[in-house]
């Protein structure tokens, strides 16, 4: 690989090849706590991309200006604000659903996933790579996201956004929606991604 | 009042700054310990995010393991290649070796060629297996159950019909292999050439009890020394000056694969295309 | 009698009942991550316990003492600009998150430093885990549930004082020890398994994690049942 | 615990787990000592024993006489060699050993007058050994004669005698015990050995007691063996030996055990039996030490029991040293029809091999050939933790752990749970249901941790 | 000294006597006896023959779907270990029978009423997820049945729940009600202690007849498959518990009867704890396993929202095994 | 000079300015959005009080405007702890007294269970059952939330604590328990019972109470 990867090559690096999720394991807890629907799972990912989004702009415009030892209070700080109007937001348009995010929506400050690309990539690039690489990295986040969240909303409740897809019949298996439906459903997720590919790296060999 | 609230919450974070950075400050060049200029090279270079992604106890304690454990330099995902390049450099970890390292199994006994073999009922490993007398008559050969297999990372190593078979163009010369061996019959090898000879026999018997365990045991009988003096016998068993080994040798080197008796000199290397 | 009860029942809902990594999924970071060896992960949870209280306390004062509205610090303030009435209006919330994680990791580091320099031995077996902890979403979700029982209660009997602030996070931390450990202990067990390649480390750490949100679940209700019990 | 205790002694007679395997002794327990004749050649390795290999003195084509030393144990923890026969001097072959070993050995070729080994049993079997006037041995002399004749453990072990019995000022001893346990299955030779030749043992007894200045003399022996039991008390009376009879069960033998169920003693890990003031040794040996005191002639022979439903007639026998396995088979009358694995020693810890060529060695207690019924075993599948192996294990450890720490290359493991304690007695994987070979693995993992 | 010259005959120039009369001879590591009368297989096997006595009742109890619950949950299990297994490419594992104990065991511990995707499910779930996903045999942490039974009985707790034992009543005349301990945790309705004893009370299959349970274990225990701490400390725990908090309520004594003959206790005890794989190994750690059990399992029907612990506490316990193994690592003889 | 330029202060002169600036947004922001956000907690209640006192008919025809609401909160001392219970007194557009909403909580089957209650203007009948919050079971226990459960409550006397049963027998105080969730019906109804025999005494003389405020005005405000 070239030596630093352009804007495009950060933009789709994220998406599969360095799922921040199933690839990297960054940002664990809002991947469990927020996908038992798709709805919620996608507000979370649409946070997150605001935040990430916001923050590698910012950061890399003031690149320049970083001193080494304190270029994570920056990014911190940085991220704690733009998470806060991201919350607060939520909070005045979309009141039902700040409600069920609770605490995940200020839980993004920690979430390594934006520390780690403000660091990777934000302080080192310019502008336009910093951005395409936050939006490259939030459709990955967002990607695995919602493939969590639409095995259990459907397990768990027969629904997708909400919508009845599964005959009335279905019966719904309701540890999915719960914490448990979580942990399994992530941990089988990534079993499933680590086969798929390890049999496409002995097949390229 | 909106003003008002403006300007509190603005003096209360400029406050919170200040202080902070005041206290840390202070802390900082009061608690000072002095630690390794290296290592704190290397915290400087690592995010500082202290996510334990890699597997330590936060920056600090991963860059300690860089450098005085000489752990691997890219296990930070948050700072990724970059970071792993800059670590590299601190630590001059060069890669760049002049010779080719491969390993080599000097063996090279298939399951027909072994004598005296017997039905063996136990772990299936060689290490457990080299502790059992009369799984097969050599002592010192391969065993077959390929503990080397499954140490190679790098699936350069397979077991052909009874006996550990390096492949050359997946092997890097890790060494992993040569480890496990109890055989201790594998080498790690520096390649003057794609392809280099050398006595695929380990056993430092006489030639009648060579002979009498082995189809393809070097029996020391020096066709191969009167050749090319890069054969030497020491106890019993011919073995090849790899390091001396230029192209110009190829022609003597094939005259004794095609002297010796016990048929135990091969070439072996990469195989060049098909 | 009944404060005590209830502080009983804090501890025993955030330590089992309510598990913050099994129930909350917070600290999954750490929990997947320092969960290879016990003695790692029990300085891991440790560590945890000791920094999640003192955040718990910090952010705890400084929300009751700064950033609500009314609190006295900030309408003291604001007094010498504005009508008693509107100082005390002056709502800094927002700000809350910036500061508990500031606070927060500001005290963090002090105390790391502190640790290093005059504990040396101490430092080793527990200071080691602690810049680890500045970014485990289990001590910001304490004091973001300590926030939301102080800011914006209905009724004033409910807010949460001190004591109940340090209990929750105190035995949350616990809570996260103990899920950390017992997930330890089976991970070393598993160095002697035969698991199937994809699903090793990460992968099968969470299927445990799963079964035991599983177990865990049989949790469920013994809070107000010990309540019934005890207050007929 | 006042319940359980041996009459006699501070111990209980019995130690914490041990197994009971079928002891099958009753195949050659009947059969009297009987005498092989010198063989055409011998093979004598140049390490027999314990440690460092002694140092060969003779040459090619050289005549060597009856006892005449071939090798000379030069290092303190080494062991003399002396040719049990008259002969010439053959070149130098190699041989693998059961236990993996592959040596270099003497060979001699029979030539010319030979002692009759007949008569060096019946010199054993005699009444005559002394029982008193023990005191005209110094004590160094039999340290000195027990070292210049290449006396070493016949237990199986084979470590060189003379180690044990040089006093030490930071070790006193104050129990010799002789070990007549004999707890693997099939072996009878002690057995034969104490109901025929007690004499001799009392005599090695008292010699090697003067020479550790041990005040008490106990011989151990299990309760299955009565007539042997008979036999010595009747050698011993008038001395201050002592005969302990002891539970039968596997491995009472094993010095810690044997000193655990004795004396109630433990002796701490990595240590020796001289840790509790014990100095043990073996019935055979202290017939041979006897022998080489009194009779001033070296370890050369030695009782071996051939045994197993594999052999057509199990025998105890008198036999030289370096004599080929093939031979001692042969004088048995051979295989049966269903013999499947041969084994030198028990079949608890023997070594099973497959080149009949082997000589006898000092160390070899017993050739077994078990037959396809006896080894009979099921398909190995994975642990199921069932905790038997633990309850088991004689050394109190948890041998699931280490053989899989040992399979998954985990020396850490390994060594948290005591890898080095193991002394291989076999008693887990005996019981354990899964049919796991722990006892391959964990020689495997010591060997994996010691690497480490 | 006429035989002093006698040198043996070696006629034997080979190394082998007889060559012919022994083609095979192999080798192998010692010890080369073993224990005969166990395998792993003939330990299943065992546990299989301890469950008649129960299998028996739950069919004469809840006839056919008794009968349908058993052939669901074991052909599934089967099924699904064949299955997984070809998918790790492993020799296959299906002889040595555990997989037919989980079968079994999870199908006794269901409801009868469960429909048949229940056992389904259960089954894929106790063989994917508690079985095979750590190795297979031998290497689980959880017991697999009991992971299987958890994970339906959250995923369809309106079908599993109180309520599903109460359907089958009028359906099968044996039984009728709520279960025992249901009926005395929400409407402090007790049952009549020998229909504890015997089994005619309602529940999951396997679980009312505390006699069957006994008998099998006992045989259980007696043959050395299962190890009799576990099943000890476990009633003695439950035993004492219950027997304090009877003393402190009523102390009539009924309370205690139900704690030990009502619920699946007794099948628990013997069944479901003893599994070797997920139990310590060392008999302290047994017993302390059995306290923690016992303890757990007398929490949860007291205060939590369930009237039956087994499942919870034995999972649960399996989760602090490995912790147990740890702190009761036996000290090597002479290092006290 | 020199001792300024090496300074903490100095150093992270960045970090400063970022913090007030950030600061002063944010303080922006929140002055901006947090009538909206006050709002919406107002009217996540504000909207299911005509729901919860008039019947469907009348509810559906009169504007959430044209009732006036008002708030007061009402404390009751029971064993040493006071209890809080907000109450929401509704007064029709031409003053007469419509009913009264209460707030209460309890604990549920997981957690607790907010729910607000809606009683006539005596007191005498429940008018109406909502669920505010609960984190009970998907499947089970949240089916507290569907309708048809919780109009059982509708029209039942205040005077006799509700009961839940599994068949009912017909009885006026019986409650049908969700099967499979009888214990998050049972706590629904228990706060139900609680509350009622709480509040009631202190609901009549509600209009002159002090601590009323207003709240439809504030409303109106916002928007
Ligand atoms: C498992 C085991 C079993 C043993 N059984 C016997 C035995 O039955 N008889 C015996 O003399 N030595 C036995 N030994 C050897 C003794 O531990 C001890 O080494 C020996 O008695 C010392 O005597 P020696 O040096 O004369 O051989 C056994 C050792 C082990 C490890
Ligand atoms: C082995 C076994 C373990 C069980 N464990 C539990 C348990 O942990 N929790 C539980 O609620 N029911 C458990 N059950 C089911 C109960 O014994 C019984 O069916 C219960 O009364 C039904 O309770 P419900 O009201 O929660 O559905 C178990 C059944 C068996 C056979
Ligand atoms: C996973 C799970 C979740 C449950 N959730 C609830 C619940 O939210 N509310 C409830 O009342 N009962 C719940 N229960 C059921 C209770 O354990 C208990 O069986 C039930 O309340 C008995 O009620 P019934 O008599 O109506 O069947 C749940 C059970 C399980 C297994
Ligand atoms: C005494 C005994 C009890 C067992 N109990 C169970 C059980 O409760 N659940 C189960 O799935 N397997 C049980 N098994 C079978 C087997 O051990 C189990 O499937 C393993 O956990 C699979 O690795 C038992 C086996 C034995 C010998
Ligand atoms: S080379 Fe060594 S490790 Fe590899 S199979 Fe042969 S004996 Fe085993
Ligand atoms: S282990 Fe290393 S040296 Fe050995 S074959 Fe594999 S790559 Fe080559
Ligand atoms: S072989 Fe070792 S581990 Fe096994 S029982 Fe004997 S002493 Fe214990
Ligand atoms: S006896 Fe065998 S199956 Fe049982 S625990 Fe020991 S090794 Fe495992
Ligand atoms: S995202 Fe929660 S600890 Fe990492």
């Amino acid at each position: 690989m070239a030596d630093s990867p352009t804007a495009f090559e950060r933009f789709v690096q994220g998406i599969l090849p360095e799922n921040p999720v199933y690839r990297q394991l960054l940002g664990l807890c809002p991947t469990l706590a927020v996908t038992n629907g798709m709805k919620p799972a996608l507000t979370m990912a649409c946070s997150v991309a605001f935040v990430l989004l916001c923050a590698n702009i910012v950061i890399s415009l003031i690149r320049n200006l970083l001193k080494p030892h304190l270029r994570i209070v920056v990014f911190t700080l940085t991220i704690a604000t733009f998470v806060t109007i991201a919350d607060r937001f939520l909070a005045a348009y979309l009141f039902q659903m700040s409600k069920t995010l609770g605490p995940y929506i200020p839980l993004i400050i920690v979430n390594c996933l934006i520390i780690c690309r403000c660091e990777v990539c934000a302080s080192k690039q310019s502008v336009f790579t910093a951005a395409s690489d936050a939006i490259g990295q939030s459709i990955g986040f967002g990607l695995a996201l919602s493939s969590i969240a639409a095995v259990r909303e459907i397990l768990g409740t027969g629904m997708f956004f909400g919508i009845r897809i599964l005959p009335e019949a279905w019966p719904d298996w309701v540890i999915m929606v719960l914490p448990p439906g979580a942990f399994l459903t992530l941990g089988l997720l990534l079993g499933l991604v680590n086969w798929l590919g390890s049999i496409k790296s002995r097949r390229a060999s | 009042m909106i003003t008002t609230t403006l300007a509190i919450a603005a003096g209360t974070m400029l406050v919170m700054a200040v202080v902070l950075s005041f206290i840390l400050g202070w802390a900082n060049k009061k608690f000072k310990v002095e630690i390794d200029p290296k290592i704190e090279a290397v915290i400087d270079i690592l995010p500082g995010v202290n996510c334990g992604g890699c597997g330590y106890l936060g920056c600090s304690d991963y860059a300690v393991a860089i450098v005085t454990d000489n752990d691997p330099v890219n296990k930070c995902t948050v700072g990724g290649e970059a970071c792993a390049r800059g670590l590299a450099d601190i630590m001059g970890v060069e890669v760049g070796e002049m010779v080719k390292l491969f390993a080599v199994v000097n063996c090279g006994a298939h399951t027909s060629d072994r004598l005296k073999t017997h039905e063996y009922r136990g772990e299936k490993r060689c290490a457990s297996a080299h502790l059992v007398a009369g799984v097969q008559g050599c002592t010192f050969g391969c065993l077959g159950f390929g503990d080397c297999v499954r140490a190679c990372h790098y699936d350069a190593m397979h077991i052909v019909d009874g006996l550990a078979t390096v492949d050359f163009n997946n092997c890097i010369g890790c060494g992993a292999c040569s480890k496990v061996c109890p055989r201790s019959i594998i080498t790690i090898t520096g390649f003057m050439a794609d392809k280099i000879p050398t006595v695929t026999c380990s056993n430092k018997d006489k030639a009648k009890d060579a002979k009498a365990v082995c189809k393809t045991a070097c029996v020391g009988c020096k066709a191969c020394t009167k050749l090319s003096d890069l054969f030497s016998i020491t106890n019993n068993l011919s073995t090849y000056d790899h390091a001396a080994y230029t192209e110009e040798h190829y022609e003597t080197a094939l005259k004794a694969i095609e002297k010796c008796p016990t048929n135990c000199i091969h070439f072996i290397g990469k195989s060049l295309g098909k | 009698m009944i404060y005590l009860l209830d502080l009983m029942l804090i501890a025993l809902t955030a330590a089992l009942i309510n598990n913050f990594v099994l129930y909350y999924f917070v600290g999954i970071c750490p929990f997947v991550g320092v969960s290879r060896k016990v003695e790692m992960a029990f300085g891991m949870g440790l560590a945890v316990t000791f920094v999640i209280s003192i955040a718990a306390f910090i952010s705890w004062s400084i929300t009751t003492m700064v950033l609500i509205p009314g609190a006295p610090l900030s309408s003291f303030i604001a007094g010498f600009f504005l009508p008693e009435e509107s100082a005390a209006a002056i709502d800094l919330t927002i700000l809350s998150y910036i500061v508990y994680i500031f606070a927060i990791a500001s005290s963090v580091q002090f105390v790391e430093m502190y640790v290093r320099k005059f504990f040396p031995q101490l430092y080793s077996s527990f200071g080691v885990f602690l810049p680890l902890i500045t970014t485990n979403c289990a001590i910001l979700f304490a004091c973001l549930t300590i926030m939301s029982h102080v800011v914006g209660v209905e009724n004033p009997q409910d807010a949460w004082d001190l004591g109940r602030a340090i209990t929750l996070a105190f035995f949350g931390g616990i809570g996260f020890t103990i899920a950390i450990v017992i997930m330890s202990g089976i991970r070393e067990e598993l160095e002697l398994c035969d698991i199937p390649e994809p699903f090793q480390d990460a992968a099968i750490t969470l299927i445990i994690g799963g079964i035991l949100a599983i177990a865990f679940m049989g949790f469920t209700g013994v809070d107000s049942g010990i309540r019934e019990a005890l207050i007929p | 615990m006042g319940l359980f205790k041996l009459k006699g002694f501070p111990g209980t007679g019995n130690f914490r787990h041990g197994i009971h395997p079928p002891y099958n002794k009753h195949l050659s327990d009947e059969s009297k000592v009987e005498v092989m004749d010198t063989p055409e050649t011998v093979t004598l390795p140049l390490l027999q024993h314990l440690g460092v290999p002694c140092k060969q003195i003779v040459k090619s084509g050289q005549m060597v006489r009856y006892g005449e030393m071939v090798g000379k144990g030069e290092a303190f923890v080494s062991a003399s060699l002396h040719s049990p026969v008259a002969g010439k001097i053959k070149k130098n072959t190699v041989v693998t050993m059961p236990n993996g070993m592959h040596l270099p050995a003497l060979s001699i070729q029979t030539q010319g007058e030979q002692i009759s080994p007949q008569k060096l049993w019946d010199e054993i079997r005699s009444k005559h050994w002394p029982r008193d006037c023990i005191s005209i041995y110094d004590p160094f002399t039999i340290v000195k004669v027990i070292h210049d004749s290449g006396i070493v453990g016949l237990g199986g072990a084979a470590f060189p005698t003379h180690v044990k019995v040089t006093p030490s000022d930071t070790r006193m001893i104050d129990t010799l015990m002789v070990n007549g346990c004999e707890c693997e299955p099939y072996l009878t030779c002690d057995y034969r050995l104490m109901k025929e030749a007690p004499r001799a043992i009392v005599a090695g007894a008292l010699l090697t007691a003067r020479a550790v200045s041990a005040r008490e003399i106990v011989i151990c022996v299990e309760d299955n063996k009565p007539d042997a039991v008979k036999s010595l008390k009747q050698a011993t009376e008038q001395t201050v030996i002592k005969i302990a009879v002891l539970k039968t069960k596997y491995p009472q033998g094993s010095e810690k055990q044997l000193i655990k169920s004795v004396i109630g003693l433990e002796i701490p890990l990595g240590g020796l039996p001289s840790d509790v003031g014990v100095a043990m040794s073996n019935v055979g040996t202290m017939a041979t030490v006897a022998r080489g005191i009194i009779k001033e002639s070296p370890l050369t022979h030695r009782v071996i029991s051939v045994s197993g439903r594999g052999i057509k007639y199990p025998k105890n026998l008198f036999v030289p040293i370096g004599i080929s396995i093939a031979q001692v088979i042969d004088f048995c009358g051979g295989f049966t029809k269903d013999a499947a694995r041969v084994i030198a020693g028990g079949p608890m810890m023997g070594f099973s091999f497959s080149d009949f060529n082997t000589p006898v060695t000092k160390g070899t207690s017993g050739i077994n050939v078990l037959t396809h019924d006896e080894i009979k075993s099921d398909q190995e599948t994975a642990c199921i933790r069932c905790g038997r192996c633990v309850d088991a294990c004689p050394m109190n450890l948890v041998p699931t752990r280490l053989a899989l720490a040992a399979r998954y290359n985990n020396p850490s493991i390994a060594r948290q749970y005591h890898i080095h304690a193991c002394f291989e007695c076999g008693c887990c994987s005996y019981v354990c249901p899964a049919k796991i070979n722990l006892v391959q693995l964990i020689r495997t993992g010591k060997k994996l941790a010691a690497a480490s | 000294m006429p035989d002093s010259n006698k040198i043996l005959d070696t006629s034997l120039k080979s190394g082998l006597p007889d060559v012919k009369d022994n083609p095979e001879i192999h080798v192998a590591p010692s010890p080369h006896i073993r224990e005969i009368k166990v395998n792993t297989q003939k330990m299943m096997i065992d546990v299989l023959i301890a469950l008649t006595p129960v299998v028996i009742v739950s069919v004469y109890l809840f006839r056919i779907y008794a009968v349908k619950q058993l052939f669901i949950c074991t052909a599934s299990c089967l099924t699904a270990e064949y299955i997984f297994v070809r998918m790790r490419n492993r020799p296959l594992t299906l002889k040595d029978c555990s997989a037919g104990v989980t079968g079994i065991i999870l199908a006794l511990s269901l409801p009868g009423s469960a429909p048949w995707f229940v056992g389904v499910i259960a089954s894929f779930v106790a063989m994917g997820i508690g079985k095979i996903i750590f190795g297979g045999l031998g290497m689980n942490i959880f017991n697999p049945a009991m992971v299987g039974r958890a994970f339906v009985m959250i995923a369809f707790a309106g079908l599993m729940g109180a309520g599903s034992y109460e359907n089958i009543t009028g359906l099968v005349d044996a039984v009728s009600g709520a279960t025992p301990l249901s009926a005395l945790k929400f409407s402090n309705t007790p049952a009549l202690i020998s229909h504890l004893f015997w089994g005619n009370t309602n529940g999951s299959i396997g679980e009312t007849s505390s006699a069957a349970c006994l008998i099998g274990g006992l045989f259980l225990v007696f043959r050395k498959t299962a190890s009799w701490q576990i099943p000890v400390s476990i009633l003695l725990t439950v035993l004492v518990l219950a027997g304090i908090t009877d003393l402190a309520g009523t102390g009539s004594g009924l309370f205690l009867m139900h704690q030990l003959f009502g619920g699946s206790l007794m099948f628990g005890a013997f069944f479901i704890a003893t599994d070797p794989v997920t139990s310590p190994l060392t008999s302290k750690g047994k017993l302390i396993f059995g306290f923690g059990t016992g303890l757990l399992i007398i929490i949860i029907r007291l205060f939590s929202g369930y009237p039956e612990g087994v499942m919870f506490a034995v999972l649960m316990m399996n989760a602090v095994t490995p912790l147990i193994n740890r702190w009761t690592n036996p000290q090597p003889m002479g290092e006290a | 000079m020199k001792f300024l330029r090496n300074s903490n202060l100095a150093q992270a002169w960045l970090v400063l300015v970022l913090a007030t600036f950030f600061g002063t947004a944010l303080a922006g922001i929140q002055v901006k959005l947090s009538p909206v956000i006050e709002a919406n907690k107002i009217r996540e209640t504000m909207e299911k009080i005509p729901n919860l006192v008039l019947d469907a008919s009348q509810a559906s025809a009169i504007k959430t405007q044209d009732l006036i609401i008002q708030s007061r909160v009402i404390e009751v001392e029971k064993n040493g702890i006071t209890k809080f219970y907000p109450v929401y007194d509704v007064q029709l557009k031409d003053g007469t007294l419509a009913g009264h909403v209460a707030k209460a909580k309890g604990q549920g089957y997981a957690d607790k269970i907010e729910v607000l209650l809606g009683l006539d203007a005596k007191g005498s009948t429940i008018t109406g059952l909502f669920i505010l919050d609960q984190k009970e079971t998907p499947g089970l226990g949240n089916r507290i939330l569907e309708k048809p459960w919780r109009d059982q409550f509708v029209d039942k006397s205040s005077d006799a604590a509700l009961v839940v049963v599994k068949s009912g027998t017909g009885q006026d105080n019986e409650i049908d328990g969700i099967s499979g969730a009888t214990i998050s019906s049972r706590s629904v109804t228990n706060i139900v019972n609680t509350t009622i025999a709480d509040i009631k005494p202190q609901l009549l003389p509600a209009s002159k109470n002090e601590n009323t405020k207003k709240l439809n005005g504030k409303i109106k405000e916002i928007e």
